[in-house]
């Protein structure tokens, strides 16, 4: 494929800056920053924060609207809607982290050694990779947990597997342009071992726009983890996310609309946020043009 | 040159699509679960479950099974559906045009808003339409699908009443769709345009457009377009396989038929044939699309035309 | 012909450019001068009303071209000259040509655009200019793509578009920078004879010294965003009053005797954010006093040249 | 209808359009959505399709049908009689009956059908049948290979809808696809395979059965048939007037449909059971007492109010409170009982430790519950996992699909399991408990001597059906005393209408909503 997907993989995980949007965008970065620092903390210490166990059933008050005790009401079983959104953060954001994690050790060991070797290598690597990056990525998660049974576990490999593309073809692009660089060559000539040249030259130098599209990914991840959900896939009750919450039967959006309107609501709010924060990163890091050029 | 160039580009599928059908029918087949379990029902003996499965070759050795499928499908011949009970051919020709009226629209409704607005928050100055781009493009790109859809038949479908709540009869239980599944196609090609076309404003070759006196409009037009649609080709080419199979929660959502919702649901009923023929041609599809993608590619920028053949 | 008077250029809150003054007639030939940063490229932006691309605009000073001034010009108004009587000759003839378009139309759009040609009038003269670049089976040339050109050929073509309308002023901004060193010395004899040849007035923008040497008749030389002097080539090639334009005619190697010192400049061009105050050079100059770190030197006219030094005139 | 509403936001010129529309839609045409669990039906070839749905009872006639209360009432057969030692049966059809392509229905029809069984899927239904004889042009004779008291229920099945032999030689393939025949009292006029089926109706119908109080043609003249998958855009369609009736509504729309101004509600007593089955082979469940004791923790009357909002009825043994074979020795029903629960538990040596699960040797009293996805399982399965968090046992909830969790049953992964099944008939029974089917259907993996002996006696045994009744309501009782299972919940099916629109049959006769109710529904706006 072309360098065009360069700039396709870069505008896909960024939005441009603008000399005007700069000043305002930095300062919208730094709110993005603090509410997923937020977001973290709440999840880490859900046990503490949440003011109800969130699996606790009360079949006598399903379906309360948001009030006191319950602020943002109950669902079917009478569980506080506001515990499981918090709890739900735990599950979304670990599983879609955990999920991006993955997907970036496997696809930088995959890119790095395609872009490194070349060859046929390179080129069969690249040919699976392209083409599951033009398929769906929910197809690929459907298929993948109906191969290996649906819980959370499979839910994170399925995510992982979907996205497992992005970061191959974004290492490998970041290898392929090092490789050009004097002192790689210098080093190559030297006579060092692929593996030490990959492992301390390479790879650390490829890194940081890895890391900041996988940042990006994650807010994509969480969407996934939802959709997932949808189709009841996904983490296992009781235990909430906001993927399974917001798919908790379609009748609750007329029955109790709060039990899905307000994970879909932070869904919303923290993919938009992962997304400025991402950007910020990018314009801090100045890799602009390195993710371009995958 | 061109044709050349198409010519090798099509001889790579080949072994392509050998692998992923071993990889395709792997994957089918090693799934828990048979289809035999969705065609019995209560009353039926254990012996009829044993006869079933004999007929329809599920006890044989899975290389064979391969054999069978692939030999058969050089012939043209998908199979026979064994829930579904109906030539797996006449399953996806059915829902097959489902799929490409909803998918092309919104492929063509994406791609032309898309590039528009892209070109709009590349070019204005006012800083409010671009934060207004920049916010609908982010919404764009995060908001799940399933959930817009339900807005959507919330907000225009019950409450104003304009759009059926779901069907596929006539043109306006289309609207919603592709409104759906166009709005993070849209924010996607807006993106790329956007980002293309401020990409290759930096190009030195344009300070040297500006020196020559041109305006503004006949640069965007003719040179700055032509460069911006580079990426934005590749990206629309990519998506051919999301059209055709990537529809599958709107779909469900709006009680449309299509190649994705027959996907799923023979997948739920492990009905082999179905999944694989499915799969298949969503694979023959994002290979044609790579394809195409490449081809346009080659058609635009004469660099690729010569380093590929 | 070309005259600019105490040019000043913004990037919103920094200025990388201010107090820079130079005049030029048909037929001359102009060098600016400096390191990588020191404002050659913005001072002939600013000429081209180019500077709005990068962002940058022109917040003080004036350039008059032909007894027009231009910092005030409407943006059509200009577009009607650049192309037309200010041609642009830029630093990379890799990057400076469409590459998505054959070689033809983008010469002959210049001819299209100014003269009011049809397309084939067009060609036909496309064919005739690059004919008189020695560039071999313009004809053919003209079907071809950018990237199937070499390097020199490409800086040909661009010339050829800088000239489609017969421009008064040619800006060539590092012409040869990117080219071979074989090449270099072409480009630059081309444009020597086309100055000749068109009564052009040319400002060649260039790091190199010894190419202000060979080819121009007036030099600027610029540190720091500020020109800090001024004047006719001999008299500063003579006589240099800046201890910076010094060094830099120390830096050009003299023959090929090999016992000789070449001498570096130590220290680093200071970047926009962090020009030093007084004198930009004091903190590389060895001649540095107290007064050059707090005062910034004023334009002293000395002889046929003018510098901005505190001690510019001085024996030493 | 939908584009009525909609020209009603319009001006006055357009009013006037409405009033013609409104005239139109007069013309008794309605459309229905289908029930989630009958879609996907991809012919409506009875004889060899393996999912049918409520369409195709419009399009063929059977000849028996079989009421609410479970009895058998005539159709295109007027009589029957079963020989004393039940190897056979002889039918008389009813007269003046016609095919939609103008051929007669007789004897010759009935004769000609059977046998197109063979080899299909749908073989078993008529597996006792070794061969059809024609008496005379209306009466047909069943020469039987064993006696099968169950005959008649097989003859009430959608699958027994009788089509026209002439058209389902010459169409093959396609037959219920491009075309179908039959006697119904609905043609088919178009069938968009995941989409919808149009019907049109058969003027010549005249042969309805006592379960329609419209013994005529269809008051409808043209009925639509949609496939929509999302049970809340199906309820939105309903509420916007997109369809007319909603077959199958999931409990939980029940309060927000009867919010609904323009909706009625018929609820129908279902004809099956919501069930957890207990893993007998798998530990803690192989002793009896835990078995026991997680009947007990299950509050069946709690989950009907609460979840259900108090529609259909708690589930207190196997079959449908309608079977005879229901009506056990009450001391073996299941019902909620917390005391003796943790009594049991604490002899079977499950002790209350110092947390909120028992504990024996160390080890806690975790186990895994298995369900499907879908909403209806799901809440049903969080609802068990509390209330056996009661007695002390800590369940884990996996959501499989269907063939997934068919797949984990088969190769006994499982301990508990939230499940349903649909049938009106005893011989589920032997579908889930025979020691033939272990893992699935037999999920309870129960393999006991005792009992395949009462299955066989119920199953091959019974000469006719008073004496089947005894024999399964024995083997029933077996059944229950070991503790295989704890029954929950038996659902209702609901259909919901717009009622501004259509008038429709208070009292709903037959098992299910089918074609002896719609021929009763009249168009009344």
């Amino acid at each position: 494929m072309t360098s065009n997907i360069g700039t396709v993989a870069r505008a896909m995980t960024g939005f441009g800056n603008s000399a005007i949007g700069s000043a305002f965008g930095s300062w919208l970065g730094k709110i993005a920053g603090g509410f997923l620092v937020l977001l973290v903390l709440t999840a880490i210490f859900a046990p503490w924060i949440t003011p109800f166990d969130y699996a606790a059933q009360n079949l006598m008050n399903s379906n309360a609207a948001p009030g006191w005790p319950h602020l943002l009401g109950t669902d079917q079983f009478g569980r506080d809607v506001l515990s499981r959104v918090i709890y739900g953060a735990r599950t979304s954001l670990s599983v879609s982290a955990t999920a991006i994690a993955i997907s970036i050790s496997v696809g930088m060991t995959l890119g790095a050694a395609a872009g490194y070797f070349g060859g046929f290598f390179e080129r069969a690597v690249m040919t699976v990779v392209d083409l599951t990056w033009s398929f769906p990525d929910i197809l690929i998660a459907l298929i993948f947990v109906a191969t290996i049974g649906p819980g959370l576990t499979s839910t994170t490999f399925a995510i992982a597997i979907a996205y497992l593309a992005q970061f191959t073809r974004l290492t490998r692009a970041q290898i392929v342009r090092l490789k050009r660089e004097t002192f790689i060559e210098a080093t190559i000539n030297l006579g060092a071992k692929p593996r030490h040249i990959l492992q301390y030259h390479l790879l650390p130098n490829a890194i940081a726009p890895v890391i900041v599209v996988g940042m990006l990914a994650i807010g994509d991840g969480i969407v996934l983890e939802a959709t997932l959900g949808f189709f009841g896939l996904g983490a296992q009750p009781p235990t909430p996310s906001w993927g399974a919450m917001m798919s908790s039967g379609t009748a609750q959006l007329f029955l109790s609309p709060w039990v899905i309107i307000f994970p879909g609501v932070v869904v919303a709010v923290t993919v938009v946020a992962v997304n400025l924060f991402g950007d910020e990163l990018i314009r801090a890091l100045n890799i602009r043009d390195r993710i371009r050029g995958a | 040159m061109l044709l050349r160039y198409i010519f090798y580009r099509s001889l790579m599928l080949i072994p392509v699509s050998i692998s992923i059908s071993v990889v395709i029918f792997l994957i089918v087949h090693l799934l828990p679960g048979d289809p035999i379990d969705n065609l019995i029902r209560v009353g039926s003996s254990p012996d009829d479950r044993l006869a079933l499965i004999t007929k329809y070759g599920l006890d044989q050795p899975l290389f064979v099974q391969y054999y069978r499928w692939i030999s058969a499908m050089f012939q043209g011949d998908f199979g026979e559906a064994i829930v579904l009970r109906r030539p797996v051919a006449d399953l996806i020709s059915q829902n097959l045009p489902y799929s490409l009226t909803l998918g092309g629209l919104a492929f063509a409704f994406s791609s032309i808003v898309g590039i528009i607005l892209g070109t709009i928050s590349a070019t204005t100055r006012s800083a409010i339409v671009k934060q207004f781009m920049r916010g609908f493009i982010l919404l764009g790109s995060t908001v799940p699908g399933f959930w817009l859809a339900l807005l959507m038949i919330l907000f225009f479908a019950v409450q104003l009443q304009w759009f059926p709540v779901s069907g596929a009869k006539g043109w306006d239980s289309l609207v919603l769709p592709v409104l759906t599944i166009g709005f993070g196609g849209v924010a996607l090609v807006a993106r790329v345009t956007r980002v293309a076309l401020l990409d290759v404003r930096r190009e030195d070759f344009v300070t040297l457009l500006h020196a020559k006196g041109l305006s503004m409009r006949t640069i965007l037009v003719r040179h700055l377009m032509p460069h911006a649609m580079l990426p934005v080709v590749t990206i629309l080419a990519l998506r051919i396989g999301w059209i055709l199979g990537g529809a599958v929660t709107v779909e469900f959502v709006f009680g449309r038929p299509g190649l994705g919702l027959l996907l799923i649901r023979a997948l739920g009923q492990r009905d082999y044939p179905v999944v694989q023929g499915c799969l298949l041609m969503l694979a023959l599809a994002v290979m044609l699309g790579t394809l195409i993608g490449d081809v346009a590619q080659a058609a635009m920028d004469p660099r690729i035309r010569e380093e590929k053949t | 012909m070309l005259e600019v008077r105490d040019l000043e250029v913004a990037f919103g809150p920094v200025a990388p450019l201010s107090g820079v003054s130079f005049s030029l007639a048909k037929g001359e030939k102009l060098g600016i001068v400096g390191e990588s940063g020191s404002g050659k490229s913005l001072t002939a932006m600013s000429v081209m009303g180019l500077l709005p691309l990068s962002g940058g605009r022109i917040t003080g000073g004036s350039i008059v071209f032909d007894g027009q001034e231009l910092t005030t010009l409407a943006e059509s108004a200009y577009r009607k000259l650049r192309g037309r009587r200010l041609g642009l000759i830029t630093q990379n003839p890799m990057t400076s040509l469409d590459p998505l378009q054959k070689i033809g139309p983008q010469v002959d759009a210049v001819a299209v655009l100014h003269l009011s040609m049809n397309a084939s009038e067009a060609r036909t003269r496309t064919v005739e200019i690059l004919g008189t670049l020695r560039i071999p089976e313009p004809a053919l040339i003209c079907d071809r793509y950018p990237h199937q050109m070499s390097g020199g050929m490409k800086q040909r073509i661009v010339i050829a578009m800088a000239l489609a309308a017969d421009p008064d002023v040619l800006v060539a901004d590092e012409p040869t920078t990117a080219l071979d060193v074989t090449v270099q010395a072409q480009i630059i004899r081309l444009l020597d004879d086309l100055v000749k040849e068109r009564d052009l007035a040319l400002v060649l923008i260039t790091h190199d010294m010894s190419v202000v040497a060979q080819t121009c008749d007036k030099v600027v030389v610029m540190y720091a965003g500020r020109a800090i002097e001024y004047g006719p080539v001999e008299a500063i090639f003579d006589a240099p009053q800046h201890p910076y334009t010094q060094a830099l005619i120390n830096c050009i190697p003299k023959g090929l005797s090999t016992d000789e010192h070449l001498s570096g400049i130590s220290g680093t061009v200071p970047t926009v954010s962090n020009y030093p105050k007084g004198c930009a050079f004091h903190p590389r100059c060895d001649r540095a006093k107290n007064i050059c770190t707090s005062e910034r030197p004023a334009f002293i006219t000395y002889g046929n040249n003018a510098a901005a030094c505190h001690f510019a005139g001085d024996d030493r | 209808m939908r584009y009525v509403t909609k020209t009603k936001f319009l001006s006055g010129t357009a009013l006037i359009a409405a009033g013609f529309l409104s005239c139109a839609a007069m013309a008794q045409d309605v459309s229905i959505a289908f029930s989630s669990d009958e879609l996907g039906a991809t012919s409506y070839n009875p004889v060899t399709s393996s999912n049918l749905n409520s369409a195709t009872g419009l399009i063929y006639d059977r000849l028996v049908e079989q009421d609410a209360d479970q009895s058998y009432h005539p159709h295109l057969a007027t009589s029957w009689v079963e020989s004393a030692d039940g190897m056979s049966w002889t039918f008389q059809l009813k007269d003046g009956v016609t095919f939609h392509d103008g051929t007669a229905f007789n004897a010759q029809s009935v004769a000609d059908w059977i046998p197109d069984f063979a080899d299909t899927e749908n073989a078993y239904l008529v597996a006792a049948i070794a061969s059809v004889e024609v008496i005379d042009d209306l009466t047909v004779k069943f020469v039987m290979s064993r006696p099968e008291p169950n005959l008649l229920y097989n003859l009430a099945s959608s699958f027994m809808g009788i089509p026209g032999s002439a058209s389902y030689d010459s169409l093959g393939e396609d037959f219920g696809v491009t075309g179908a025949v039959g006697t119904g009292p609905f043609k088919l006029e178009s069938f968009s395979i995941g989409l919808e089926t149009v019907l049109v109706r058969n003027d010549d119908y005249a042969w309805a059965s006592d379960l329609s109080e419209n013994q005529g043609t269809a008051h409808l003249e043209r009925v639509t048939f949609r496939e929509i998958p999302d049970q809340s855009t199906a309820f939105l369609e309903l509420k916007t007037g997109g369809v007319d009736l909603l077959l199958g509504v999931p409990t939980d729309f029940l309060q927000i449909l009867k919010a609904e101004s323009n909706v009625s509600v018929i609820q129908m007593p279902g004809t099956g059971i919501h069930y957890m089955p207990i893993n007998v082979t798998a530990p803690p469940f192989d002793n009896i007492k835990v078995r026991e004791a997680t009947g007990l923790a299950v509050n069946q009357e709690a989950i009907v109010a609460s979840i259900y909002n108090g529609v259909g009825a708690p589930a207190h043994n196997f079959l449908i409170g309608s079977l005879p074979e229901a009506q056990v020795d009450p001391a073996l029903n299941v019902n909620y009982g917390p005391d003796k629960a943790k009594t049991l538990l604490d002899e079977a040596g499950w002790m209350m430790g110092e947390g909120k699960v028992r504990m024996k040797d160390g080890v806690p009293l975790t186990v895994k519950l298995f369900t499907q996805n879908g909403t209806e399982f799901t809440s049903l399965t969080q609802v068990v996992q509390a209330q056996l968090a009661e007695i002390g046992m800590e369940a884990e909830i996996t959501v499989f699909d269907s063939s997934t969790i068919r797949d984990e049953y088969k190769n006994n992964r499982h301990q508990l399991a939230v499940r349903g099944y649909d049938w009106n008939n005893s011989d589920i029974l032997d579908w889930f408990f025979s020691g033939k089917r272990l893992g699935y259907p037999n999920v309870s993996m129960w393999n006991d001597v005792e009992g395949q002996r009462l299955n066989d006696v119920a199953m091959e045994d019974s000469k006719n059906s008073d004496e089947r009744i005894a024999n399964f309501k024995a083997y029933h009782e077996y059944v229950l005393s070991q503790h295989l299972f704890v029954p929950i919940y038996q659902p209702t099916k609901n259909i919901a209408y717009n009622s501004d629109r259509v008038s429709v049959p208070k009292i709903v006769r037959g098992t299910r909503f089918r074609s002896q109710t719609i021929v009763d529904i009249k168009v009344t706006e």
